[in-house]
């Protein structure tokens, strides 16, 4: 696998609610290369305060050289983030990491929760591609209110595959959360749920895969220096207490193989 | 202008000595910040540094601290990564490999828990062809001394620099370790037990807390700082070093530019290691060389070597 | 919850003790960072603050070092005043009396070039009226050992300890220097020496070189690193401190904020005091007074008091 | 004196030349309380990096509660500063320092050179306003081309004193210095002379003075921390050499009390 670090230009800035941003970036080599469930590292700001870059799973690449985020204003990175403007440059690298294994001639199912819904807009699209068949698909968003996924959800419809949602105040879709809506779905037997969202929520979505007897592919994350194995700061427990790094050893792994411990 | 010549291209004279060893550029990376070089294979040309210096290698393999391991801190970072490597077996058999490949020296960092581990790792690397050196962390606890860092007493940092010399077939470089009273007092110590050269900084001992759940940071309790906020530290030890020592010294702390590179140039560094900064931008230490090219060539200095010491103090 | 009349509002309980000096909130202001506290007068109101600790003073005038003095450094600065002070004799004729009208405990540092000159100046403020607490700083080069400096060698530091509780009619401070091997080893010499608490940190020996000129951008070519970048080796050492000594810690090192200093309390210190973030903002002290004042409230605490020391380390 | 901290938000912002900004701020404390020669203390940005805050003369003030500064774009600081938008709000304190002393009933001969004009706006009205005559008085500005101070002679000339300009490339006014200038106006024996530029200027200002005994009194600058006599940070040797405050004693002083080493 090839990375590269471009100067990418912001070619769009998308307020999609209060906090949560979608910037598009003009990175050809990066957009070119990155699959599914991939990340890149951002410099946030051009200072030395906030020191290190920040890991974004890829959202969306497109055939001309174009790349998105999607992110949420949680501290100051993403702050300063979220104030960088059209035309203006930001230095990305990437693509980093093992993305999610697209399982052809099995039904796939996409779980996602408020920001983890992220890097399944470019998992949608892989799968609507790669696959023959989708009409076995479904595509499960999750969020807080309509506010925070409808802009999203109208995205994701593009492909042809069938997309439920939950929102936790019922604002769009059911009211309550995605495993809700994933246990009240029929699944075929040989299923793939590929999800990504908060720790709680892939836990929850782990444990219904266990009990249905699904594969399912989590991508988790970590705090970060540098994204590409050198400073094996991004550790996690395996269910057998051996440690895994995130950026190279994932950011997806099996449910199964991690241990959980919320 | 004298030019060396360097595969079809000519450069201004950007050589240094570190001992025996000759650097075609001062420009090194740090161990811990670069893997084992190859992570960086398609964000750089590694061919353009000076050196790599690898991950500390230990005897066994090492599976270091639990998680969380790191933490930003003001243009900062701690770690506390506790030392995971592959151990000197595997290293040999599945990373020098592609470091032989590679056209530039290797220096290979170890670490122990006492005297005799070190001089055994030595052995093991010993006649391994490829490696250029060996970069000694003196900041790991002397696990029969109750824990106490090597490098914080200087009868310690003597021995063991005595025992990897006695053992090495290759110049020994010691990393010596910020957290003592007197570095120059640490610095002689180590030229006593036959050091070629000796680098620093290693990391500040420092630690972060989380306030809504009272609890440190890194599940160590305490970490290495390092980045930028560490610079003025490793500066002043590095000039305080440099004119307490007649080998070479090696500069370390929050490089993250040519500027700040020749900075440690003139407080007496011979050459620099490049850490933190590489997790910014992968290609920071191949920069500075260019950097370091271009301000030869400006400032029209016959060699880099010119700098070297050359603070002016009234 | 448990309420403390000051004035004529109502406050939750912020009182801390520092042995037997009661303080009505846990946050002073750090020596040489606050001048002689009416610099401040306009900026906030000096009556919040838990102390003043006023610019260090000695038994005679010092006119300090020459210019450059400061310089800033990656999320922090570097100073090389020299100590410049008008000494005990105008201190005591022009400062205090503005002080002494301050409703605060006014806590005063005091530095010297060899143990009689601490006692002297001890001395010299016995008896008078308004100085709360002396702070006893031991980061300077004693003159009749070569110019290392007090603090960074035990028996030092507990000599002048014990010089200055002899003669001193209030409680005695010892602020200690970070430049040091093993932090808690200093600490438990001065508990020794009778302090009645130790401060810590001061700061962290640093330089600046300006590549152009090839010149120190200090003219003393050394100075003292402060402010945020230097927050993560002052908390570990708080930290170590407060598992070291019995009697109470005060925080000091790069806070700004009301989080910064109740994550020195966490860490086992009893107070704090804030340095160069006055610089950035003078009216810092008061806001985190205020920011302490929420958090007691909103968390629901008895005291402040509480977070002393409650860190949760597994 | 009584100074204040206050959040001013940017109610203009002059690009005047390529690296030379004029920002107006809403301070309304501080722009009442300030004479001329005080200066402001300003953070560039919001984070910890850079640290320090910068200081500034005070350009001009109003009696609506505006004041203005204006600077150059040198280095971290003020390059962040020069990026701040209208609207923005920045975190200033003073006014602070001891500006210009004001002689009513003797002739005034302001020089300036470069962005040592910035004080001298503010100082000028003061002047027109608080002298009953200023026929004999003269105003000298220098700066490199007409670029850099068109704008600026324009603000000026409001006052109704005479104004001299040099440019050193002869874009504007006389090809040269300052200094020619000053050398061929007849000055009163009596003339006070203000002054603020490039220390060269000044020094070459301060000779002129001497030759010619005029009272001479210069800004001048110091790197600072504080701004406020907290820090001590911010000496100058005097001609015998002791130690002056920049921020305290200054930023104006007498030019014969101060030590000119170039
Ligand atoms: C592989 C990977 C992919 C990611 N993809 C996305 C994405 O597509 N969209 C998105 O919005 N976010 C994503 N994140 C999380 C994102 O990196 C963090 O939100 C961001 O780093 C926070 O930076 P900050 O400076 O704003 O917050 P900080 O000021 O650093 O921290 C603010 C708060 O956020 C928490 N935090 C910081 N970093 C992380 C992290 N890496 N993971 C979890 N919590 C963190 C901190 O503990 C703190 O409470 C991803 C993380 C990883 C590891
Ligand atoms: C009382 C006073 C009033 C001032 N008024 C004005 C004004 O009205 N307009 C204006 O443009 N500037 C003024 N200055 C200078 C201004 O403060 C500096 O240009 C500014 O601090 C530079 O900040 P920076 O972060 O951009 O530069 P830095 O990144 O800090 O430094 C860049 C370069 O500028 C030099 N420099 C930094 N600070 C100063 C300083 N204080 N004096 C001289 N050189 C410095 C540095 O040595 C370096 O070479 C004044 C300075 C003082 C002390
Ligand atoms: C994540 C990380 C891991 C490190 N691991 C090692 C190591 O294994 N051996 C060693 O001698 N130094 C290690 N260091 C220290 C660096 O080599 C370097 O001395 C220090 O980080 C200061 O330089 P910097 O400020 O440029 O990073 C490590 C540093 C970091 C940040
Ligand atoms: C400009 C300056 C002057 C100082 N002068 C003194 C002093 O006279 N005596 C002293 O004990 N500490 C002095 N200090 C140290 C501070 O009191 C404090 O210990 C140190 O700056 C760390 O805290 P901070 O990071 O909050 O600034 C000085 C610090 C600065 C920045
Ligand atoms: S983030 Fe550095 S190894 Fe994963
Ligand atoms: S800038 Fe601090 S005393 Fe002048």
């Amino acid at each position: 696998m090839t990375q590269y670090q471009e100067k990418a230009k912001i070619t769009r800035f998308e307020q999609l609610s209060e906090n949560i941003v979608r910037l598009t970036l003009y990175s050809p080599d990066i957009a070119a290369a990155t699959k599914p469930g991939q990340f890149v590292m951002i410099k946030a700001g051009k200072g030395k305060d906030p020191l290190l870059r920040r890991p974004f799973s890829v959202h969306q690449t497109t055939s001309d050289g174009h790349l998105q985020i999607l992110f949420k204003v949680v501290g100051r990175g993403t702050d300063m983030l979220a104030r960088r403007k059209e035309g203006e440059e930001i230095s990305v690298f990437g693509p980093l990491g093992k993305g999610y294994k697209i399982e052809k001639s099995k039904p796939a199912c996409l779980v996602g929760g408020g920001l983890g819904i992220a890097p399944l807009l470019l998992l949608a699209k892989s799968i609507s591609r790669m696959k023959m068949d989708t009409s076995k698909d479904v595509i499960i968003l999750g969020g807080r209110s309509a506010d925070e996924i409808k802009a999203l959800v109208k995205d994701f419809k593009q492909f042809g595959i069938k997309v439920l949602v939950a929102t936790d105040d019922g604002s769009l879709g059911h009211h309550g959360f995605v495993t809700d809506v994933m246990k009240n779905t029929r699944l075929a037997d040989d299923s793939v749920v590929y999800t990504c969202g908060p720790e709680m929520m892939m836990m929850a979505v782990k444990n219904i895969c266990a009990i249905k007897g699904l594969q399912c592919q989590v991508s988790i994350e970590s705090v970060m220096a540098c994204g590409m194995g050198a400073c094996l700061g991004c550790t996690k427990h395996t269910k057998d207490n051996r440690y895994v790094h995130v950026c190279l050893d994932g950011p997806v792994f099996n449910a199964e193989d991690l241990k959980w411990n919320l | 202008m004298e030019f060396v010549r360097n595969g079809d291209e000519i450069f201004p004279d950007l050589r240094v000595n570190i001992g025996s060893l000759e650097l075609k550029n001062p420009v090194m990376t740090a161990s811990g910040t670069f893997g084992y070089a190859r992570e960086f294979e398609n964000l750089m040309n590694l061919h353009r540094l000076g050196a790599v210096i690898v991950k500390g290698i230990s005897l066994a393999p090492r599976s270091g601290n639990p998680p969380p391991r790191i933490v930003e801190t003001a243009c900062g970072m701690l770690n506390a990564i506790g030392l995971q490597n592959v151990g000197v077996e595997r290293f040999i058999k599945e990373k020098m490999v592609y470091l032989q490949g590679l056209q530039i020296p290797v220096i290979v960092n170890i670490l122990g828990d006492s005297i005799d581990e070190y001089q055994e790792i030595t052995e093991r690397l010993s006649g391994v062809k490829g490696i250029a050196a060996i970069e000694v962390n003196i900041s790991c606890p002397n696990v029969k001394k109750g824990g106490v860092a090597f490098g914080t007493q200087a009868h310690m940092a003597k021995a063991v620099t005595e025992a990897v010399k006695m053992k090495s077939s290759v110049p020994v470089m010691v990393k010596l370790s910020p957290n003592v009273t007197d570095i120059a007092e640490m610095a002689r110590a180590v030229e006593d037990g036959g050091a070629d050269s000796v680098s620093l900084i290693n990391t500040l001992i420092g630690m972060a807390i989380d306030l809504e759940s009272r609890r440190p940071k890194l599940a160590n309790v305490i970490g290495g700082l390092s980045g930028p906020a560490i610079k003025p530290v490793a500066l002043r030890m590095v000039y305080q070093v440099a004119k307490a020592v007649s080998i070479p010294v090696i500069g370390i702390g929050g490089i993250d530019s040519t500027e700040d590179a020749l900075e440690f140039m003139l407080a007496g560094a011979s050459a620099v290691q490049i850490g933190t900064a590489n997790f910014i931008n992968p290609r920071v230490s191949e920069d500075i060389v260019e950097g370091m090219h271009r301000y030869v060539i400006d400032h029209n200095l016959s060699s880099i070597r010119e700098l070297i010491g050359a603070l002016e103090v009234k």
